[in-house]
This record gives structure tokens, C-alpha cells and sequence, in this order.
């Protein structure tokens, strides 16, 4: 390693130690003057370096939605966490099925949470996840009432270690209706649940689309008994 | 309204408002920890509350009693399940009714399911309505996974938690900070408002030689300042042509005028020098 | 180094850096459950081990006298000290006043330019136009007192990226930029234009001129009571 570019590691060791919150390349790069800047490249290597010394050592190097950022190893956390007298916050069901909602199907307004979960979302959840920067509001619904649209924040990704929403877990998938209603012997077509169904998978995140397909072809598959081919309907993606 | 259901009008206690909303899954009842859901389908009624407080509404308890039966919920046997969800909500309806209404609206579902069942079917009648089965198993299906991204998302490793952000203290840090900009609006708008204030706005005119003297007049001052006498005529500078020379020329009358330079000849036709008055 | 004192080492570094506050030797301890708690004497052998390890690092542990913590190098400070800059303040109306005297009716005093100003000019405004490098004492006036003359420097003409005192836009283009500050509906001039500055014109100093060449014929066009020729006084350009 260059003198230079051992000092850049130091540089971004030192600033992101004392910024005490995720940096983003760029913001790494406006240290310097603009004539000494290095480019996001050279920087993007300083950081790889920063990581591996990382090994072996009470900390490593993340990257977050905002940035990079130092974070004490998780493997740590039973004695960590003993630096505080409380223990950290606990949340409610009904606040994580709320943001999980959020998360999942956003822009989401709270009629449609509540139409899912089947009971009303009380305020003051919403208010604790405003609060806590986890969700705000991206704009209102053109329906009645015109209901604000919920969103998650940059701070939410933060605070659960994630770079981006494609990082969230893959939501469960549903089996397919049509197959399971041939497969059940059922003599009614359930024609209408399976147009809902389609609606429900289209507003899902990318990631879930994939998923669901995954899912009729394993339903079909573990049936053979089923005679009509039990992709039709999933075909229509 | 019942008038025998005990007074908890929902503005007065968030917890009895929306019971089922509530931040804690569990709760001690008469000084006993709840820690599990009832094995059975006899909830106490002082416990009741607190048992609606375990689900997070009609459909969490749906798939409760379908999970409690190892059902899978394409499988659920909607009559016995109805009957058992009757149940219960029948409890609820004896406490506190208002709490039950989302409970009682869901009982009203499986009511209509059940007897729907009971008749024979009709292949073409209501084609374009959407079987009330399909729909709530659509509807269970679709809560639960988003149940079990409430739970993933309980399982992440989260800050204050699982992890934390590490910092360390700052170096000393020489905080200068940077100077204004300054647009050359600004300073327009700031001349034209003092010299409005002063009232001379109309009257005053500053000319634009009357700058460039005013400028070389600084100059003069400035290559004077420390110094006895200067030559007059290293004041000027043949490189800036007869121009420069003349601006040079009014900007030391103008200093001899304002008196703040002093000029002297020993002798006639004698070099003259300049001199700062001040210094 | 044993397996459990490469851990007690990982955990030091962890608490440390988690707190971002020193901790003392026996607040270290406390970390364990008292069955595991290593003796003061290791935990001071594996803080030596931590500060050995910061070595070629941007940081280093130091002892304070609340205990050890993790410091940022001093000798990264320009760098670091980066991440706190403070976005820069408007200058006051006095000051812009004053500087404005100056510019115009250089040499001038202090006095000369309270006279005008109706309002005395505050010590601090002279000593942020020195510090600023926009002014400078050209002599003295001999009058009792021999108040300095102020007159504009190099550094003042080049930050308004300016030959020379006669491209100074000339006074009476003043009267357009009256019209185009009522036009924009501004109440009060200056303060007017220190917001309607970011806003309306980029502020970047080099098309400074030129935008205020704009901005009087734009005036004068869209007033055709302006009978003289709105363009001749910019015509220094």
C-alpha cells in the first residue's frame, strides 16, 4: 500500500470513528480539498482495506442505507449491552405488523393496513414510528378522505442494518388459489380470489413477484393428480 | 349500547379502546403473569382483556384456532371453526361488547360462509362474486405473511440492540468557518439603501471616472504611507499611457484638495515630491 | 494469545467504541457476569494489547482521567474537522453597508461612513472586512484623531471578479435593481435580496455581473417609464 493510500485508510477510519454515523462515498470524498480529492474509486478501495483490517477485531465495517459506517460486532452484544442500565426498547406485534406493512407494501395509507391486519391501527403507533423516523408520509391517496401514504425512511434501513428495502426478508409466499382449489377438489372455480390474488402480488416488492411463481410451480409440482396445467394461471405475471 | 358492560369509554383508556392494539401481548391479571394463550376455550372472564389483548384482532384469532387444530388454513372446516369462534366471541359479547365489534364483524363472515356451504350450489348463479371462502382464506393467507414479516422483522439485527454505531472522540478540531458569499447585488442594494437613508440619493452622483480616480487615489495613499517624500513622478507609470497618467494626475489634485497630501518644490522647476500629510 | 483473551480483547474494543466515552477499568469489568470477570490485571493486559493494535490506525486508545477511550488521531484533524463545517452566515446589513462605502467612496473613515450611515459602525464589522481581506488602511486623515481611510483591496476585486473599481456596476443601475426588488414583491430591500439571492440568481460570483446586467434590462423592459437606456451604465462590462 502506497504512503497516500495509507493514509486515506486512515482518513476514513478516523472520520467515520469520529462522525459516530454512516458516511456515504461522496461525503468521504468532501474531506479533502477539491485538489487532493481522491475519486470515489480510490476511495471505494480505501474502504475494502478499512473492512478487512476489520478482521479479528471488536468492530467491522457496514454499509447502510446512509453509508458506511463502524458497528460493534453483533457476537459482542451479550456484553455490550450491559453498558446500559435499561434494556433496549421493546416493540408490539401491532407495531411491527404495522411496519412491516409499511416496509412491504409501501406507499401504503392506514385504511389499507387496517383492511389487511383487520382491525384499526391505533395513533399512536403511527406516532411512535414517526417519531422514530422509521416511516413519514409520501403523499395522499386521490380517494375520499384523501389519506396520507406511508413510506419508510432512509433511518429505518439504518437502524435495522439494511442497505436498501431489497435486503428485508422475502415475504412468505402464498400458495397459488387455483391450483390449491383444483388440488382440493373443490368444484367452483375460485375465479375472483385468484384476480385478487394477482393484484395483491403486482404491489408487492420485486422480490416477491419471483417468489410467488416459485410457488405455483411447487404447488403443481407436489400434485400430479392434477390434470390441467396448473401454471396457467401463475403465467399471467 | 349495553348498559351493563362496564364504563370504558375509549378516550379514557387506551388500552380498553382498541384492546387488541395493545403494546403488550401479555399482561398480569389479578397478580397472576399471563404467559400463554388458554389451552382451552374457557377464558376467565377477568382475563378476557387481556386475552384479546394476545391477538392482534379477528383474523390473528382465526389462524389461532386453525393452528390449535394443526389445520393448514386451505383446510380449515369452516363450521367448527365458526363454532369455536362464536364462542369466544359470544365471551367478549358478554364483557364488553363494543370491544368485539371487528370480532363480531368476522363472526358475521363465517356465519354467511357456513350457511353457504349448507346450500347446494348453483354453478352459474354469481359468477361474478367472489366466494366468501376464497376470500377469507385470501384474507388469512395474506395477513399471516405479513405477521411473519412482523416477527423477521423482530429477529433483525437492529441498533441498540444487536449492534451498535462506533465512534470515538474527535481530534481537536480547528473549526474555522467559511465566509459568507456575498453577491454583487447585495452590495448595490446595500448602497442604494444607505444612500437612500441619508437622503441623498437624488442628489449625489458618483461618476464613473470619479471611481477609477477614487481608486488610484487609494493607490497614491498607499505607496506614500510610511514614507517621507516620494518623487512625484514615480507616481506615474508610462505603461499605463496618457490615460493612466491623467487619472493619476486628478487623483493627487483630488488629495491635495481633500488636503490629505502634501506636495512640495524646493526650487523651480526642482523635482516635486509628495508626502502623506497624516504620516 | 489464548482464545479467551483475544475475545476479552474484542469486547474492550466493542464496549469502548459502542460508548464512544472512556470507561474506566472496573466499569470494563462489570461488562461480565461476575463467574466470568476477568481481574483489573488482564483487563489492563488486553488494553494494552487494544492500543498496540491501533498502531497505523486512524485511531489510538488513550487514557483519560475518566478512564480509556478511543481517540481520532490529532494529525487527521483537517481532515476530520470537515465533517463539522459550518455552513457559512450571511453578512449583516451594516456590514454590507459599510463595505459598500468603501467600495464607492474609497478612501473613506469611519467617521465618514457613520456620518452617512446616520449609525455607528461597530468595531467588529472593520475587523471581519480586514480579516476578509476586502479593505485595508491607505493612510490616515489629518484630521484630530487621524482616523484611518479605508479603500478596497485586490482580494475584493477579484472575489467579485473585477478588473478593476470600474467595472463596479455604477450607481445608477441602482434604481433598476429598486424596480426589479419591487417587482419581486420584497418588502424590505436588503433583506430581500440576501434571500431572493440564493433563489433567483445562482450566486456563483462569476456570472454575478452579468446576471445583474440581466436583471437591470430585464427591469427596464418590463417598465417603460424607464425612459434611459437601462443597458448604458452596464456597458463597462
Amino acid at each position: 500500500m502506497s504512503e497516500s493510500a495509507s493514509m486515506l485508510v486512515q482518513i476514513i477510519e478516523g472520520a467515520l470513528l469520529a462522525a459516530g454515523r454512516a458516511l456515504t462515498v461522496a461525503q468521504l470524498g468532501e474531506l479533502f480539498e477539491e485538489a487532493e480529492r481522491p475519486s470515489a474509486v480510490e476511495i471505494r478501495e480505501a474502504l475494502a482495506v478499512v473492512s478487512e483490517r476489520c478482521e479479528d477485531r471488536g468492530f467491522e465495517l457496514c454499509e447502510v442505507a446512509s453509508g458506511f459506517r463502524f458497528q460493534v460486532r453483533q457476537s459482542l452484544s451479550p456484553w455490550v449491552a450491559r453498558l446500559w442500565q435499561e434494556r433496549p426498547q421493546k416493540y408490539s406485534r401491532a407495531l411491527l405488523e404495522t411496519l412491516a406493512l409499511i416496509a412491504y407494501r409501501q406507499p401504503i395509507t392506514r385504511g389499507e393496513i387496517e383492511e389487511i391486519r383487520g382491525v384499526a391501527v391505533s395513533s399512536n403507533i403511527i406516532k411512535t414510528l414517526h417519531e422514530r423516523d422509521w416511516i413519514r408520509v409520501v403523499g395522499h391517496r386521490d380517494v375520499p378522505g384523501r389519506p396520507a401514504m406511508y413510506a419508510t425512511t432512509r433511518q429505518f434501513l439504518d437502524y435495522f442494518n439494511l442497505k436498501n428495502l431489497d435486503q428485508l426478508p422475502a415475504l412468505a409466499e402464498i400458495r397459488d388459489l387455483e391450483t390449491l382449489n383444483a388440488e382440493l377438489g373443490f368444484s367452483e372455480p375460485l375465479a375472483a380470489a385468484n384476480d385478487g390474488a394477482d393484484q395483491t402480488i403486482s404491489a408487492d416488492l420485486p422480490s416477491a413477484a419471483a417468489s410467488t411463481e416459485d410457488a405455483s410451480s411447487d404447488a403443481g409440482d407436489s400434485d400430479s393428480a392434477d390434470a390441467a396445467d396448473p401454471r396457467a394461471p401463475g403465467g399471467a405475471q | 349500547m349495553n348498559d351493563s358492560t362496564p364504563a370504558a369509554p375509549a378516550t379514557d383508556s387506551p388500552s380498553l379502546a382498541r384492546p387488541q392494539q395493545g403494546e403488550m401481548p401479555f399482561a398480569v391479571v389479578l397478580g397472576k403473569a399471563m404467559t400463554e394463550l388458554p389451552r382451552d376455550l374457557y377464558i376467565p372472564p377477568q382475563a378476557l382483556e387481556v386475552f384479546l389483548e394476545a391477538f392482534e384482532g379477528p383474523l390473528d384469532l382465526l389462524l389461532y384456532l386453525i393452528r390449535r387444530q394443526n389445520l393448514d388454513i386451505l383446510e380449515i372446516d369452516v363450521s367448527e371453526i365458526t363454532e369455536q369462534y362464536m364462542r369466544y366471541v359470544e365471551l367478549m359479547d358478554a364483557m364488553q361488547f363494543e370491544l368485539a365489534a371487528e370480532y363480531l364483524l368476522m363472526a358475521a363472515v363465517l356465519a354467511e360462509i357456513k350457511s353457504r356451504m349448507l346450500l347446494p350450489r348453483a354453478v352459474d348463479v354469481d359468477e361474478e362474486e367472489e366466494d366468501p371462502r376464497a376470500q377469507l382464506i385470501r384474507r388469512l393467507q395474506e395477513y399471516e405473511r405479513f405477521k411473519k414479516a412482523a416477527e423477521d422483522i423482530e429477529e433483525m439485527p437492529r441498533l441498540e440492540r444487536d449492534t451498535w454505531v462506533a465512534s470515538a472522540e474527535p481530534p481537536d478540531l480547528d473549526r474555522a468557518r467559511p465566509d459568507p458569499d456575498v453577491d454583487m447585488r447585495e452590495l448595490l442594494l446595500a448602497l442604494s439603501e444607505v444612500l437612500r437613508r441619508a437622503d441623498m440619493f437624488e442628489s449625489h452622483h458618483i461618476q464613473r471616472e470619479a471611481l477609477s480616480t477614487r481608486e488610484r487615489m487609494s493607490e497614491v495613499l498607499e505607496k506614500l504611507s510610511g514614507r517621507q517624500f516620494v518623487p512625484f513622478v514615480s507616481l506615474f507609470s508610462a505603461r499605463e499611457g496618457r490615460l493612466g497618467v491623467v487619472v493619476t494626475f486628478l487623483a493627487v489634485m483630488e488629495l491635495i484638495k481633500e488636503a490629505l497630501v502634501e506636495i512640495v518644490q524646493t526650487e523651480n522647476f526642482g523635482p516635486i515630491h509628495v508626502k502623506a500629510r497624516s504620516e
